[in-house]
């Protein structure tokens, strides 16, 4: 299955990814509308920045997810290797986010329910967002 | 075609369809349940009361998990007795199998206590059923006292809390969840719950119920419209024992989640589990672990061999809007820092080189950094403890490390 | 300083509106222009610093920022512009020498710019590159002069040594120093997939790029950086740079803060030591020096390679050619006054030299009067901007060309004419790890690639209407070629006739 | 004024047409006028002509000069340069018939000529150098004198009118050659000029050709480094210098010489079709005779001394048929001007662009 890939050699710590992906799950239709008004979505991807070395990371949507299997309500479910989140099915416990090994479970601020990426299958995006709006082809999509 | 039994309906059981129908499409599954309702999750009772999660929402998979997974659920019955290759349900019938899963879950542990006959509405917290008389009797104002201030307990208080109920807490221990938190995040956690109104009566029991009122060893008296009782579960052990499989504080199985009985397996808060952060044995009754053990358990019983390990204790849940994940064991060097003022408390606790458990209280996010620098036993050595300290990120972890984990890439 | 005598050149236009402080701009920019302010919650700009590089024009994922010319003016003068006054503010306030980078952005003509092409009309049918070969392979270096036969009588194809172009481009010298690693990088590897050469420039190459070897011509210059006998063996061409369009006649500087530990190893020079290039050879004052360095590369290389010799146009190009096509060498290199450097004295950039398009005619010119064409190729230099200049330049009468400025900006570079600051945001002409990362080399070579294959598309379809199916039938065919709006001495000099004659 | 050739480029259509008797066998000059007049159309009336190979066997080892003169002064003086440099054995008028359509003639000499041993010496050239630059000579410096024919036992006969008019003004029925070749001219935008028409001739070198070459100043600019002056700007002109060239002063055959002007295209070339031997020299033609690639459309009938030679550009953008019957070889831009005189041939075919047809006499 395509996954998407960071390379850290490339990622400059933009954080324009963070950007992109809040706005494409924002459900507003642009940047601009996304962030209106103070308003500030939160991505399901997250940057790391070093002194020298930066990367985003996001769900690696395992192949035993431990986020799915601990889920307490059946929120989180694989379908056709993408692992997504049912926000109205999430109660908020985070048990999640106590299992996923990568920290990309990520909580809402307005709902404290959990978003998590879910390659831009639910939004009208196409190829996942931040894969689109890197800047120097530092975030892939691809099959390894 | 394997015949395969499910004794049980809950998160274990679940695990168990998924990880046979994993390897086997063709065996027959037959699920006993005493309950009469569709599987839920457990859990959610709290958020149900409190009325988070409507009816529809308390499913832990969707209304044709079952038809989708070609499997028979016989509602409302008990397994009262197995045998070499079947079960006996009440009434006598006998439900033949070749594999066969206790996922029977725990029962509430109520203590004898003077009195507590004289109280009509004492409760459980445990089933839906529990959480539906409850409801029936809780109004604005209502009177709630509950005995114990574990996870049960404290949830409970959670969802009356949001009914608006007038809730006095009672344990015999000087502070709250003592399971999950050390004395100083208890302490945040207990000023936390103080604050939204709900008292607490600690380091006391109760000496002797009357019908609306309870006298307290240390002299004091509550007045209740409506007692709780949560101060503890015991596992629901008795069918294999009275099989003559090997029990102790739970049902003894390997790491196949096979029991000491020939095809009988067993998974969930029934089981022993062993605790790779402590190393020791002892149930571990959360629901993550229940379903991977009913995963293994499934795929064992369809002939495929899985095994269950590194699972250790941990907990992520919330209590009034303050969140609290946890994992492993506080035996070892313990690095805390701590703004009670902002109710944010961190413990990372490490021993032989390794992190061993945590504590992150207010700001949990990613923390299953840590659950996973726990359970892989990765060496402090080969992260940057500094990072690690500061919060969780793949940052800590050398290039290598993070091109196999980040990137599926393994260098030689 | 209490006083500002001059004003900002720029000024940052930010949309409010659109602006979402995601302060993409304020970690992108190395001039530190942009900032966030947290206890105002503004993005707060300071328009002294910009260079105008566009970098946070192009990262602004919502279109917020502008970067305009100052509106500010002095007072009005056709003599004394905004420009000069500002430079002597300058200088009176720093008492140095004026420095600036890239080619020479005076208002001179750009005769590419008066050159028209023709194209095919009835008589003879325009060919269609779709449906027809079309042809821009070159060969560069010397041509024997008559046939050889073997003594069974078949003609002796031996030649002497050769460089084989898929297209008549070439990436200019560019040292790595002056531009980065990762940029070094996107050269050679677009070279290699092009199937043409890229240059090293003076600055040695890096041992990670010797696999390129191929591809690359490796430069001598007059400081002599990086050579040695596995960098000369490495190269596919040996280039001697007696000069550059840029700054005719001087030298070169790479400040030792630029001389880190990987330049430093491939330059063969101590860390943190400034590198100097003299402004001569120490060894060449004179042509026949020049032959004695040739031949010694020639020696060195066994006679498997072919020798350029890379000069600035200056006003005596022609004759300066002649002499360089006697020496022995095999190609010539012209770089015109426009081309493009990393540094230069901006009074030297831009005014010293010739227009390459009138150096080339002359050049090309002489070599067929004395009947030596045959001798070299000529490459040229210095602002090759487009597909249309390089099949006018080589219908004037060069074999190939070589891209600096064009290559560049292929890499994203926007002409801020920064370079010698070293704090580029595009990652090209610096050497700070946390910018030369923004160039991915991935992305660099394939724009590369892209570029010249595009150039390539466009120079066939350009040839194919004029009935031209191969490269060579338009190397100096000035026939194909009419001036507009030049006078009787530029024709005369470019060898070409008025439009409508 | 309208300009003339030398002083503007002029780009022109046209018809060809030769044929050869491999045998030796002189054929009168009629078949050929008769041959060309089938392709009146393609024609316009402002030039034809004719060369013919084996005319003059009387005086086949003297040059013969056909040379046009605009006035007798010029005369005079080309004819004092021929007697400084040569022994002249014979000169006369070409004898002509007056033609309605053919007017303005110039004065039209002929001269059979051997060089001075004295100055042939002295200039240390070989002979056929010695009479070409000659040639060139008088072409480039003696104002109104154009020597339109030079080599041995052979001569073009050329005119401003229709090819079949200018055949019957030259009488080329009273002539009789083993080879001819005959051009009709269309040129786009002049009067026509008689040096302008139709084969054009260095030594024994004639060239007919239609087409419009694309890669003429290329060629030109290469081509006069060594020595020749292209005072017409005619492709022919530029041909025939770059047969010449790489003939007579490379040594190169004909067939090589066809690799170099109409090379194979490099995806050719990398077919896989060549041997590795024949790659190199193909590579080695592309890019030491690089500029002599000829590009745009022609179709050439090359006339030298005991044979003829048809070659199209690569993409063959210009017609040309050959057909063969017994010992002759017939070429021609249309079909119909080889059916007119020889209605029966064995063989018909139109040869591929860039591969070259090459006939020579069978005792040569």
């Amino acid at each position: 299955m395509k996954k998407v890939y960071v390379n850290e050699d490339w990622c400059l710590a933009c954080h324009l990814c963070e950007y992109y992906c809040a706005a494409a799950n924002s459900g507003a239709e642009n940047m601009i509308k996304a962030f209106s008004g103070g308003k500030k979505p939160i991505p399901r991807i997250k940057v790391e920045e070093g002194s020298a070395i930066n990367f985003a990371v996001q769900c690696r949507h395992c192949d035993e997810p431990a986020c799915v299997k601990g889920c307490i309500t059946g929120a989180l479910s694989v379908k056709d290797g993408v692992i997504s989140c049912d926000e109205s099915r999430c109660v908020g416990c985070y048990t999640c986010v106590l299992s996923c090994p990568y920290g990309c479970i990520v909580i809402s601020d307005e709902s404290k329910v959990i978003q998590k990426c879910d390659l831009c299958i639910k939004n009208n995006n196409g190829d996942p967002a931040c894969v689109k709006g890197c800047p120097n082809g530092a975030i892939v999509l691809e099959e390894r | 075609m394997n015949r395969y039994v499910i004794i049980g309906n809950s998160a274990a059981a679940i695990g168990a369809i998924q990880g046979i129908r994993s390897a086997d499409t063709e065996g027959s599954i037959t699920v006993i349940t005493d309950e009469p309702y569709h599987t839920y999750s457990r859990p959610l009772i709290s958020y149900w009361l409190e009325g988070k999660v409507a009816d529809e929402n308390m499913y832990y998979r969707d209304k044709n998990f079952y038809t989708d997974n070609n499997v028979e659920v016989l509602y409302s019955r008990r397994a009262e007795k197995i045998g070499k290759s079947h079960v006996t349900l009440d009434g006598g019938e006998k439900l033949p199998f070749d594999k066969l899963l206790a996922a029977t879950g725990s029962k509430p542990f109520v203590p004898p206590m003077k009195g507590l006959d004289k109280v009509k509405n004492s409760f459980t917290f445990m089933t839906w059923d529990s959480v539906k008389a409850i409801k029936k009797k809780v109004k604005k104002h209502t009177k709630v006292l509950i005995v114990g201030a574990g996870l049960i307990g404290l949830k409970a208080a959670e969802a009356l809390y949001h009914l608006d109920a007038d809730i006095t807490v009672v344990d015999l221990a000087d502070r709250i969840l003592p399971s999950i938190l050390d004395e100083d995040a208890g302490r945040i956690m207990q000023k936390h719950i103080e604050s939204k109104g709900t008292k607490f009566i600690l380091g006391t029991s109760v000496e002797e119920f009357s019908e609306k009122s309870a006298k307290l060893t240390n002299g004091d008296s509550v007045d209740f419209d409506l007692l709780i009782v949560a101060v503890g579960v015991r596992p629901n052990t008795e069918l294999i024992s009275q099989a003559g499989g090997k029990v102790d504080k739970g049902i003894i199985t390997d790491d196949t989640q096979l029991t000491t009985l020939k095809n009988v397996y067993a998974a969930g808060d029934c089981t022993v589990s062993h605790d790779c952060s402590s190393d020791t044995d002892r149930i571990l009754a959360l629901l993550p672990n229940a379903f991977m053990q009913g995963e293994v358990a499934g795929k064992n019983m369809a002939g495929v061999e899985a095994h269950y390990v590194n699972a250790i204790p941990m907990n992520a849940i919330g209590f009034y809007g303050l969140h609290i994940i946890t994992a492993g064991s506080y035996d070892g060097e313990a690095f805390t820092e701590q703004d009670a003022e902002k109710e944010v408390y961190k413990k990372l606790v490490f021993k032989d080189g390794l992190l061993k458990g945590y504590i992150l209280m207010g700001d949990v996010a990613r923390a299953g950094i840590y659950t996973s620098m726990i359970k892989e036993r990765i060496p402090l050595a080969d992260v940057d403890v500094e990072l690690l300290k500061t919060r969780p990120q793949m940052m800590m972890f050398g290039r290598a490390r993070r091109l196999e984990k980040l990137g599926g890439i393994t260098q030689e | 300083m209490a006083l500002n005598y001059y004003q900002p050149l720029y000024e940052v236009i930010r949309d409010k509106d659109r602006c979402i402080k995601c302060q993409a701009c304020a970690r992108q920019c190395a001039n530190e222009v942009h900032r966030y302010d947290g206890e105002y919650d503004v993005m707060i700009s300071d328009s002294k610093s910009c260079v105008d590089c566009q970098r946070c024009v192009a990262i602004c994922p919502t279109g917020a920022l502008k970067i305009a010319n100052n509106p500010n003016t002095f007072r009005e003068n056709a003599n004394w512009s905004s420009q000069i006054m500002t430079e002597v503010y300058k200088q009176a306030e720093t008492g140095g020498v004026l420095l600036s980078a890239m080619g020479n952005p005076k208002e001179y003509p750009v005769y590419w710019d008066k050159i028209l092409l023709n194209a095919s009309q009835v008589t003879n049918p325009p060919i269609d590159p779709l449906r027809e070969p079309m042809e821009t392979k070159v060969f560069l270096g010397k041509k024997p002069k008559n046939v050889k036969f073997n003594k069974d009588g078949s003609v002796n194809t031996d030649l002497p040594p050769t460089l084989e172009l898929s297209t008549p481009i070439m990436f200019s010298a560019m040292s790595y120093g002056s531009i980065s690693k990762n940029a070094h990088e996107s050269l050679a590897r677009a070279a290699t997939e092009l199937g043409i050469c890229y240059n090293t420039g003076e600055g040695g190459l890096h041992k990670d790029f010797y696999k390129y070897g191929p591809n690359t011509i490796v430069q001598v210059a007059s400081g002599r950086f990086g050579v040695f006998r596995d960098y000369l063996d490495a190269g596919a061409a040996v280039e001697i740079k007696m000069g550059q369009g840029a700054k005719p006649g001087i030298g070169g500087h790479l400040p030792g803060a630029k001389i880190l530990e990987d330049i430093s190893r491939t330059r063969m020079i101590p860390m943190g030591t400034d590198a100097i290039s003299p402004a001569p050879h120490h060894d060449i004052y004179s042509i026949e020096d020049l032959r004695q360095l040739v031949f010694s590369l020639k020696e060195a290389t066994g006679y498997k390679k072919p020798i350029i010799v890379k000069i600035a146009a200056v006003h005596n190009v022609a004759a300066i050619a002649s002499g360089i096509a006697r020496s022995g060498a095999d190609i010539i290199a012209i770089d015109g006054y426009r081309g493009g450097t990393g540094a230069a004295p901006t009074r030297i950039r831009d005014n010293v030299g010739i227009p390459i398009e009138l150096a080339l005619a002359s050049v090309d010119q002489r070599l067929r009067d004395e009947g030596i064409r045959n001798e070299v190729s000529i490459v040229i230099a210095g602002s090759v901007r487009s597909s249309a200049d390089v099949v006018k330049a080589i219908a004037l009468g060069a074999d190939a060309v070589y891209i600096g400025t064009a290559a560049l900006l292929a890499l994203g570079c926007h002409l801020c004419r920064s370079c010698q600051t070293g704090k580029c945001n595009w990652g090209i002409a610096t050497q700070r790890p946390d910018l030369v990362k923004r160039l991915n080399p991935e992305i660099g070579y394939k724009r590369l690639v892209n570029l010249v294959h595009a150039w390539d598309h466009e120079i066939k379809e350009m040839m194919g209407g004029m009935g031209i199916n191969s490269v060579e039938a338009l190397r100096g065919n000035r026939l194909m070629l009419r001036g507009i709006g030049l006078t009787d001495t530029e024709l005369e000099v470019l060898g070409i006739r008025h439009a409508g004659q | 004024m309208l300009q003339k050739e030398g002083q503007v480029r002029i780009p022109s259509g046209c018809a060809i047409s030769g044929f050869i008797s491999r045998d030796g066998r002189r054929i009168g000059g009629d078949k050929i006028v008769k041959s060309i007049s089938y392709m009146h159309d393609r024609s316009n009336g402002l030039g034809g002509g004719f060369a013919g190979y084996g005319i003059y066997p009387e005086y086949k080892e003297q040059y013969a000069f056909h040379i046009f003169y605009n006035s007798n002064d010029a005369r005079v003086e080309t004819e004092r340069f021929l007697d400084r440099h040569f022994d002249v054995v014979n000169l006369s008028r070409i004898p002509t018939k007056k033609h309605p359509n053919i007017v303005n003639e110039p004065l039209i000499w002929r001269y059979f000529l051997t060089p001075l041993p004295t100055k042939l010496a002295s200039s240390q050239l070989d002979e056929r150098e010695f009479v070409a630059q000659c040639v060139i000579n008088i072409n480039d410096r003696i104002d109104g004198s154009y020597v339109f024919s030079s080599g041995k036992n052979m001569g073009v006969f050329k005119a401003v009118g229709y090819p079949e008019d200018v055949g019957e003004f030259y009488r080329l029925d009273e002539y009789a050659g083993y080879a001819w070749t005959a051009h009709g001219r269309y040129p786009t935008n002049t009067p026509g000029w008689w040096g302008g028409a139709h084969p054009f001739a260095l030594l024994d070198y004639t060239i007919v050709h239609n087409g419009e070459i694309s890669s003429y100043d290329a060629n030109r600019r290469y081509i006069e480094m060594y020595g020749y002056k292209c005072n017409l700007l005619t492709d022919t002109e530029v041909i025939t210098y770059i047969f010449d060239f790489l003939n007579r002063k490379q040594n190169l055959s004909l067939e090589d010489i066809a690799r170099i002007i109409a090379a194979p295209f490099w995806s050719e070339i990398d077919s896989g079709k060549y041997s590795e031997t024949e790659k190199k020299k193909l590579k080695y033609f592309r890019n030491v005779f690089s500029s002599l690639l000829v590009t745009g459309p022609f179709s050439i009938i090359l006339g030298f001394d005991g044979g003829i030679m048809a070659l199209n550009d690569r993409l063959k953008l210009r017609s040309m048929v050959a057909a063969e019957k017994d010992d002759m070889v017939y070429l021609a831009s249309e079909e119909c001007a080889i059916r007119a005189i020889c209605p029966d041939a064995d063989r018909v075919w139109s040869p591929k662009g860039g591969e070259p047809v090459i006939i020579t006499l069978n005792d040569k």
